[in-house]
Order: C-alpha cells, then structure tokens, then sequence
C-alpha cells in the first residue's frame, strides 16, 4: 500500500479512537500537544477520506469528531436488545419543532402542535441529552427557550443543524414562519387567494362529495 | 366520504386511535392527509365534515371525548355555517380568513411532523451507528514541574541562619544624666543657700531636650535620695506644682 | 487501489470496532451469521495487515481479537500535563536546611527553622525529587533522615554539595545580616517577600499557612 499514515494522522487515529466522547478539533490538538487547528483539520480530513469506503467512518457531527460503524453494516451490529430510547410520538414531534425552529418557548411549541406538551416530555428530552434551555426570551413572562445540544446532531447524525432533513426547503415555504406572520403574507396576495379556483377542481372532485368549497394557497 | 366497507373499519380506527391522537389539531391533520391532496390544496369543508362525523360517531359510540375535541367540533360547526353563509354578511375576520389560518396550522404541524419522521429515521447511534465499545479513554494527568533556583536556596539558608542566629543588643548612646552625678550636682548647688529652689533650677541651663529630661528625672531622684539622708527637705504645694527643695540644716529633725 | 476492503472485511471491522469485549474468531462468524471460522481468519488477517501501518492495532490476545491503539502511541492515552509552579518560601527553607546539613531529621530540620514544618513540605520536595530519605538515625524514635538527590544538584547547578557557598560566603553576600530580616518583618508577610517569587502568591500562601508567621524577634 502507497497511504503510509503520517504522524500526525496517526495521532489523531489513535486519540480519537481512544477517546470517551467525541472531540472538536481544538480538543484535539490540545491533547496532541499544542498543535495548529489547522494541521490537525487537515489530518482529520486525510483520515476521513482513508475510512470512507471502510467499515468504520470517521464523522464530523456538531463540530466535534468520532468515529462509528459505517450505517450500511447496522443490521450486522443491531443487538438483541435495543440501544435506543423508544421516544412517544410527542416526543418526537417536540424534538423535531425544537430542532427545526430553535430557540423555541414552550408556548411556541404549543402553538404548533395544537396541544398542551405535558411536562414529562421535555424532561424526556432534557434526559436524553438533546434539548436543553437556552436562556430566556425577552418578551413579557420571560419565557424560557429551548435549543437542541451537540449530542442530538451526534445521535441522528447530523453535521450540524443546516443538515436537518428538508430544513432548507421549508424555510423557503415559510413552514418554518409563525402562522401570524404567513397569514399577513397570504392576505398581502388577498387577490389570488379566491376558494372557487377552478385550478383545484379536478383534484377535489376526486376526494370530495361534489360541496367543493376547497382553496388554496397559490 | 369513505367507501362503505372501510368506513366501518374507520369507526374502529378511531375508537383505538383516541388515545394516539395528540389533540384536535392531530385528529384533524390526520383526516386530511386522508384527502391525499397537498394540505395547500385540502378542502376545508371537507374536513370539517369529516370531523364533524367522527365526533357524531364518537358520540354514537359512547366513547369519552376530551373537551377539546368537542370545542373544535363547536368551532367547526361554526366556521362551516360561517363559510355557507353569504358574503356580504361576513363579520371579520372573515370565515376565510379562519379557514385559512386552520390551513397554516395543519401545514406546519404537518411539516413537522414529516420532519419528526425524517429526523428518527437517520442513522441514529446505538441503532444503525455504532460508536467504540471498549474505548480505552483519554487521561489528562496533572503533574506539577517544581521551580527554584541557587539565589532563592542561599537566601533561604541565609535567612534561617540570620533568624536563629544568637543576638547580641547593642542599645545607643544617649545623653544621659546619671543618678551619680546628678546627686553630686543636687549636693553642690544645695550647699549654696539655705532658701527652697525648683528643682528646675538644678538643671543644666544650656542642655539638649534629651538631656534634660534625664537631668529631670535624676535630679529628682537624687533629691529624694537626698531627704532620705536627712539632708534635704521636699516641698510640693500641689498635684503638679513645682517641686521646691532646700537643704536641712544639720542636726534639724527630718 | 487494490485495498478497497471486502464486504466480509468491513463487517468483521466494524464488529469489532463496537465489540465492549475482545471476539474469538468463532464468536465472530456466529456474529456475522453463521459463516465459517477459515474465512473470518482470513478476514482477520487482512485486516490486521492493513491496520499494522496506523495509529491502532488490530491484536489477537488469547485467542481473542481486539483493536488497540498502536503501542508507539500509548503516551497518548495519558497525557501529563505540566504545571511549572515555584517551591514557597517554606519549602526552599526547608531545601537548604536539608542541603546544608544533610542528613537530617524533620525534628532537626524544625530546631534549625525556628518553625515547624508542615508534613506537606517534605512531600513537596520528595515530589520535586530533590529530597530523598535517607535511612534512619540511630536515636530514640529511629527519625527518618532526609538527604538531596543528584536532581537537586542538578536543577541548581551544582557540581556537589561543596559547591554550595560557606556560612562566610553567605555572610560576605549580605545574605546573614540581620537587618534584612527586621526589615523584612517589618514590610509584613514575611512569606511574600521575595524579589523573584513572580507568579505564585498563591501557592506560597497554600504552603506556609502561617507556619513562617510564627516566629517574630524574641
């Protein structure tokens, strides 16, 4: 083989594969000493291109790096007993709206969701160690907000929060905007906004009873 | 709405599914992803028709229904009648309007909703990913690197030294008076006269502060060394008057 | 490049990556379903040439495999990290004390100082190793005696102990006058004086703890 490692790749190799928990670039070149962050940004990218056909890759989640099993090998390493928390279905979708829209008040997420979110979800969340409060938001009652933590980007695999699923596509649909704010941008097109479009009729008639009342967004 | 056949199923469904939905707003995003259009396109008299009849067969049913169901039923019931009614006699916000902002809701509980799955279907660590198993750890011992120097270690000794060292006093020459000569001096000028004098007066005139204030102190004792010989008499009119002295003439009684 | 790894390779890889126990080459092909033990060797084998030029291993230990980081690294899992502090006023006391008059026992040590000396001294010195014990005096009580190490001639820069300058050298230095102690005194915090005790009041504080307090002009 030609990709004899160099010194500094192996250092970081060695460390990194030693290490407890995931380490920043920073970290890294502390521990090895003092070195530049930019000698150690440049062996770890040496190292990651070296892993990525194997069956362990090197990863880069939230700023900090590890190393974990290649996901196309997970059914070979799946255990009997399941590693991972089971999280309900609230759960899940507050995660998701903390994730999508952070910083977030708790009464922002209930506008979201319609619903009251019961204490114990958040606790949930705050245990698992992916949301945590982050700070407070200046608005009357001082709401406390919530952000999601470098170990949520670490467990679902994310490069930081730009790599949440489809986040870039619902910015640009506005999903992402409070409701307020798209209703004052819909009402500004008041024109279009007409609930006899004939656009849609060929797809209501197809789902409704003929009372047809559907509209729409243009 | 549903075919016959499934609409039966769908009772069922509902009568298990009650407790899964996360209120109103979820029962409803549920009814219209039904209408498998794009929630920009659902129609909303639809839904609220649907709904409308999931409540009725709730109802039907006996099943409990949270009280937020049942106000978004009313809420419902209204909007429909609100959106059938002609234009003209609209309040505002119109009942559009209404529609609309319901429409927002279910698209953005929808979205994240889709997000939700999407998220928990990444290759999540302990799941798909597996990080070490046995890592051996990174530790950071703390050693501390002890610094000093020759300077530092002599003047250490030297200070030791200097601080045990046996210590001889050596007190300054002042200008004193000694009792000695100060009881010679008293002696001399009392010989003089028989009158009472200030014992100021026995001072040396042209002497330092320092000087004096010995030559004071030694005359006075001198004096009172002297009345104790039986040669001299003290006399004193008061608390911090002046102190008078004369000589005894001898043989008088003390 | 002929080294991309094999499917077989991969698996064997990453389960042992995320083993919590090294593997035997038969809980390895039962791992993987059911294959046979030649060809998980084999595996093996290639694995463990590939990995022989990095910063981890991939060893066998009593039948069982494991990775581990490569021997020429192990300093890395333990890094020491120096903090250079300068010895207190107390402990240099009881340095030259030593030196001067060694071997000595602590009660000697304290009868020269004036002061008691607190048992952290010595371990500060032992720790330095500049100090060493030096055996026992044959007296009641058998006292440990103290003498220095060749790491103390050597951090001071001395040939021997007879380069340490005389009583009379030190006397000719000004380094007896009494005077400079009164005045010392007289200038409070009789720890603190010293024109090169730079960055560690604090220590200095730590370790005296009063003890050079103690003494005052009889």
């Amino acid at each position: 083989m030609s990709d004899q490692p160099g010194t500094l790749e192996r250092a970081v190799e060695a460390t990194l594969f030693a290490a407890e928990e995931p380490m920043s670039v920073e970290a890294l070149a502390a521990h090895l000493g003092g070195l530049e962050p930019a000698e150690v940004r440049e062996a770890l990218s040496v190292l990651q291109s070296h892993y990525i056909a194997r069956g362990i890759h090197l990863v880069e989640r939230g700023g900090r790096w590890h190393f974990e099993t290649a996901p196309d090998l997970a059914h070979l390493l799946r255990r009997e007993k399941e590693q991972v928390r089971r999280l309900s279905r609230a759960a899940t979708e507050v995660l998701a709206i903390i994730a999508y829209h952070e910083p977030v008040s708790r009464a922002e997420i209930e506008s979201i969701r319609g619903v009251q979110t019961s204490a114990g979800t958040l606790d949930v969340l705050m245990e698992a160690g992916w949301v945590r409060p982050a700070g407070r938001r200046e608005v009357p009652g001082r709401p406390v907000i919530y952000a999601t933590t470098p170990d949520f980007l670490d467990h679902f695999g994310l490069e930081s929060r730009r790599d949440l699923p489809g986040i870039d596509e619902l910015r640009a649909a506005g999903l992402l905007d409070p409701v307020d704010e798209a209703m004052e941008a819909a009402m500004g097109g008041m024109g279009r906004f007409d609930p006899d479009d004939d656009a849609d009729d060929a797809t209501d008639a197809d789902e409704d009873d003929g009372e047809d009342e559907g509209f729409a967004l243009p | 709405m549903f075919p016959p056949e499934s609409a039966r199923a769908d009772s069922d469904a509902l009568y298990l599914a009650l407790d899964g939905w996360e209120g109103p707003l979820d029962l409803l995003l549920d009814l219209a992803r039904r209408q498998k259009v794009d929630l920009r396109q659902i129609s909303i008299l639809a839904l609220v028709d649907q709904y409308l009849g999931y409540i009725e067969r709730a109802g039907a049913l006996k099943l409990e229904l949270a009280a937020d169901y049942l106000v978004m039923a009313a809420w419902l019931a209204y909007l429909k009648s609100a959106l059938l009614l002609p234009k003209e006699e609209q309040e505002d916000p119109s009942p559009e309007e209404l529609a609309l902002r319901l429409q927002l809701r279910l698209q953005r509980l929808g979205a994240m909703r889709e997000a939700a799955a999407r998220l928990m279907g990444r290759d999540r660590i302990g799941r798909d990913v597996f990080l070490r198993g046995a890592p051996e750890g990174l530790r950071t011992d703390r050693k501390t690197v002890w610094r000093s120097d020759m300077f530092a270690l002599i003047q250490a000794y030297g200070q030791v030294k200097a601080r045990t060292a046996p210590r001889i006093y050596h007190v300054a020459n002042r200008p004193v008076m000694t009792l000695d000569s100060a009881l010679e001096r008293v002696s001399a000028m009392l010989g003089v006269t028989l009158e009472w004098m200030e014992i100021r007066d026995f001072l040396p005139p042209h002497a330092s502060p320092e000087l004096k204030r010995s030559a004071l102190a030694s005359s006075f004792v001198a004096a009172l060394e002297l009345a104790k010989r039986g040669t001299a008499e003290l006399d004193q009119e008061g608390t911090f008057a002046p102190l008078r002295i004369r000589r005894l003439k001898a043989g008088a009684a003390a």
